[in-house]
């Protein structure tokens, strides 16, 4: 078993490659919104909050913050040439009519059939969905970043999720710590691994058959981001 | 006609005991604290209070479920920064939550506020949050029926305000202000300028004055997130 | 059978003396734009027009129309200080929403259970319904205008609408060319009649019966509009 | 990114054959009537039309409905100064016309755009507008289920529009524009100014930019009501 894996800053900057210039993104709250800072030369995504912005600027300096300007994890951020208020009704009409080109979110399970787990681990606990249900069912491309394993080593990615759902069939690409991995009609299609991680013992890391349908790529991140 | 009302105290002061209450804001973001304050102030108990959160630290929204004023919450993401407040409250079983997806919240208020008593959302399809509601099918895809949300009381934050209600917001403290202001039998808001009639310019109206029923000058609003820092505690 | 009756100006002003001050009021195209006219002293009313105008101002001078602002009747209106834009979804939001004081409209027929035809003769021809059917189901007070009877001398009053509706069970009072009568738990109750009618001229001219319940009082609008 | 084109026809072009095209407007005012021209001059044929109205005089839609290129209108209000070119393409059996309350339209049109495959409403219950439709009760009163409405394509005329697409209005001009802009796959927007990023103020942009795929600049647009009375007519 392979010790060697992608940081969370790699993993968001192998995300951040496939947004189309002129993407209309949203980012989920903690380590999704590193995505944007990896945002590629020539290509400009617009980002979207639930809490009504578009197209905002960096988070500003420490002691610059305006707390009636933040993003949905109610981190600050800036304003930049082009950004538009709204309220929240019609953030989520944004969001539920399918106007977002991605939404990428963190995951504590992803089912080969696309089902999301991400927002309560079952064990009780006090319940909070925030924007998420409304974000996977809609967006066009729903990304999910994650370790390819939990902290006691058990697949996230599984054939079923057993945790509460965040929504059914909507995961298109998961950029895990290992791996780059689409789901397409009900399975798991391998399209990039570690070059260090065998087929082998990435199949024994996940919990569900991983399928090809044609060359697997090398997936290579900068090694500064590690 | 003149919608302002010389203090928060007397703009909240016929808010009963057992009222719905919408308040605005995101966080720390749009919220009202000062008639939130005025609230807790006044006394009402064994309200249902509709936000996005569960408060922050020990004021505002936080403040009043500290105080026992807060039967049920509805809301999205229970979470913050120092959620302390509503958590022991919830674990103490004083508390009641209903759990409704964020955009399903905007819009069952939206809707609340539009006249629209029902509407379908494929958001939370599938999902337990879905359990027990009405699924149909529309083109081959399965939505779930959810129903407006309407309040007695909305307490929102504004901009500007004019003598009509008129209302402007200030950047993303915009969020659940406007549409909770469509959906409350009594909308109140607090906003940062008295302006006179005109003083908005009508393409920048957010909220029409027909939303708005009292208004308040809170010239410095406490913004929520500065107070928490302070480690600020209300009353 | 009399043959005195009110104006259509004297109509208008007689229903604009019920408008509560600070009322949100929405006057169909036609006849009952006139309301706006006749407003009482120290009661000021804010008038909706369905194109997303709130509190406008009366008619431009000829000559000084900007045709960008224009009413539902697509009149040209003035601003005025207070007025704002909203487009249609935020216009409907309103009338549906039950923000309307009044709405007050024509009639071809209202019968004693407050149901409304007001937007065909039946006849065939291009139907066109417009906002009426908004209107007159969420406004919190639904008012007609019109004729007590039809230019052939046929009731408008009716004990049921033979018309196609634009609402069912939705006015609550009428403003006739010579009574003021509401409508209660399915029958018209007589409140102001011309004094020169009496009352067996005019239940002759209204389809279904008239109720009192208590003293009807006279109808005077002012001469000067007749 | 920049979604800027150089002129109408362009913006236009791929206007297919049987699309369902979305135009903005009450009566003259907002009506975009270059790109209205535009779609004429460019020749698509079949199409469905959503509109208030049904045009007036021999400009505009109802210089499209003339050429014979529309094969539906859903509409509320099929009436005008001069509605002739509608009244007599449909006595002579050559348009199909869908009746919708004009709250219901609008309320379509915003449901398209929301992802709400379908609302129920109170308007229109009982009358023969809602025939066959699905009626529910909620909480004693009578509702009408309407489905969401929309479009292949917009067009749309604003005042401002940045190299984003976001827009402003001019006044009464907004009506269906800004509702129709979020319900189509692509929306064609005519301002009368281009300005640069950051030309709008953030608190004043009404249509967010996500909902807008091209923009063209027509910096005196024509008014329909001023070419009417001068009796123009297009071609």
């Amino acid at each position: 078993m392979t010790d060697i894996k992608l940081s969370n800053a790699q993993i968001a900057w192998r995300a951040a490659q496939d947004i189309e210039d002129g993407a209309y993104v949203n980012l989920g709250i903690g380590f999704p919104e590193m995505v944007a800072r990896f945002q590629p030369e020539g290509k400009q995504a617009i980002f979207h909050t639930e809490n009504g912005v578009l197209d905002f600027g960096k988070a500003p300096e420490p002691g610059d913050e305006d707390w009636d300007l933040i993003n949905a994890g109610k981190k600050a951020i800036t304003l930049k040439p082009g950004t538009a208020f709204f309220d929240h009704a019609d953030s989520f009409a944004m969001v539920r009519g399918g106007h977002l080109d991605v939404a990428i979110l963190g995951a504590y399970q992803v089912a080969q059939n696309g089902d999301l787990a991400n927002w309560s681990t079952g064990k009780g606990g006090i319940p909070a969905v925030g924007g998420a249900m409304d974000l996977v069912q809609s967006a066009r491309r729903v990304a999910v970043l994650t370790d390819h394993v939990t902290k006691t080593g058990a697949p996230k990615l599984v054939s079923h999720c057993t945790l509460p759902l965040t929504g059914v069939g909507c995961v298109t690409r998961i950029y895990s710590s290992l791996a780059v991995i689409d789901v397409c009609d009900g399975h798991f299609v391998l399209r990039e691994k570690l070059p260090s991680c065998s087929m082998e013992e990435l199949q024994a890391l996940t919990g569900a058959p991983l399928h090809t349908d044609g060359p697997v790529a090398d997936l290579i991140c900068p090694e500064e981001l590690a | 006609m003149d919608k302002r009302i010389s203090s928060a105290a007397e703009a909240v002061a016929e808010i009963p005991d057992g009222a719905t209450v919408m308040i605005g804001g995101f966080g720390g973001s749009g919220a009202p604290i000062e008639l939130i304050h005025a609230l807790i102030d006044q006394g009402a108990k064994h309200l249902t209070v509709v936000n996005n959160n569960a408060g922050n630290g020990h004021v505002g929204l936080a403040a009043l479920i500290e105080q026992g004023r807060v039967d049920k919450l509805i809301c999205s993401f229970p979470r913050s920064a120092d959620p302390s407040v509503f958590v022991e409250t919830y674990k103490a079983g004083k508390i009641e939550l209903e759990i409704v997806p964020q955009g399903t919240l905007a819009e069952r208020i939206r809707a609340g506020g539009a006249g629209i008593p029902a509407f379908y959302t494929p958001t939370a399809f599938g999902t337990e949050v879905a359990e027990g509601k009405h699924i149909e099918v529309f083109d081959g895809r399965s939505y779930v029926r959810e129903r407006w949300l309407k309040a007695d009381f909305a307490l929102i934050k504004g901009e500007l305000g004019d003598p009509h209600g008129n209302l402007t917001y200030r950047m993303a403290a915009r969020n659940f202000n406007p549409v909770m202001a469509t959906a409350a039998t009594t909308t109140i808001a607090q906003v940062s300028s008295f302006v006179p009639l005109g003083g908005i310019d009508p393409e920048h109206v957010v909220t029409p004055g027909i939303f708005v029923q009292r208004l308040v000058e809170v010239p410095t609003p406490a913004q929520e997130e500065e107070l928490n820092r302070a480690e600020a505690v209300y009353p």
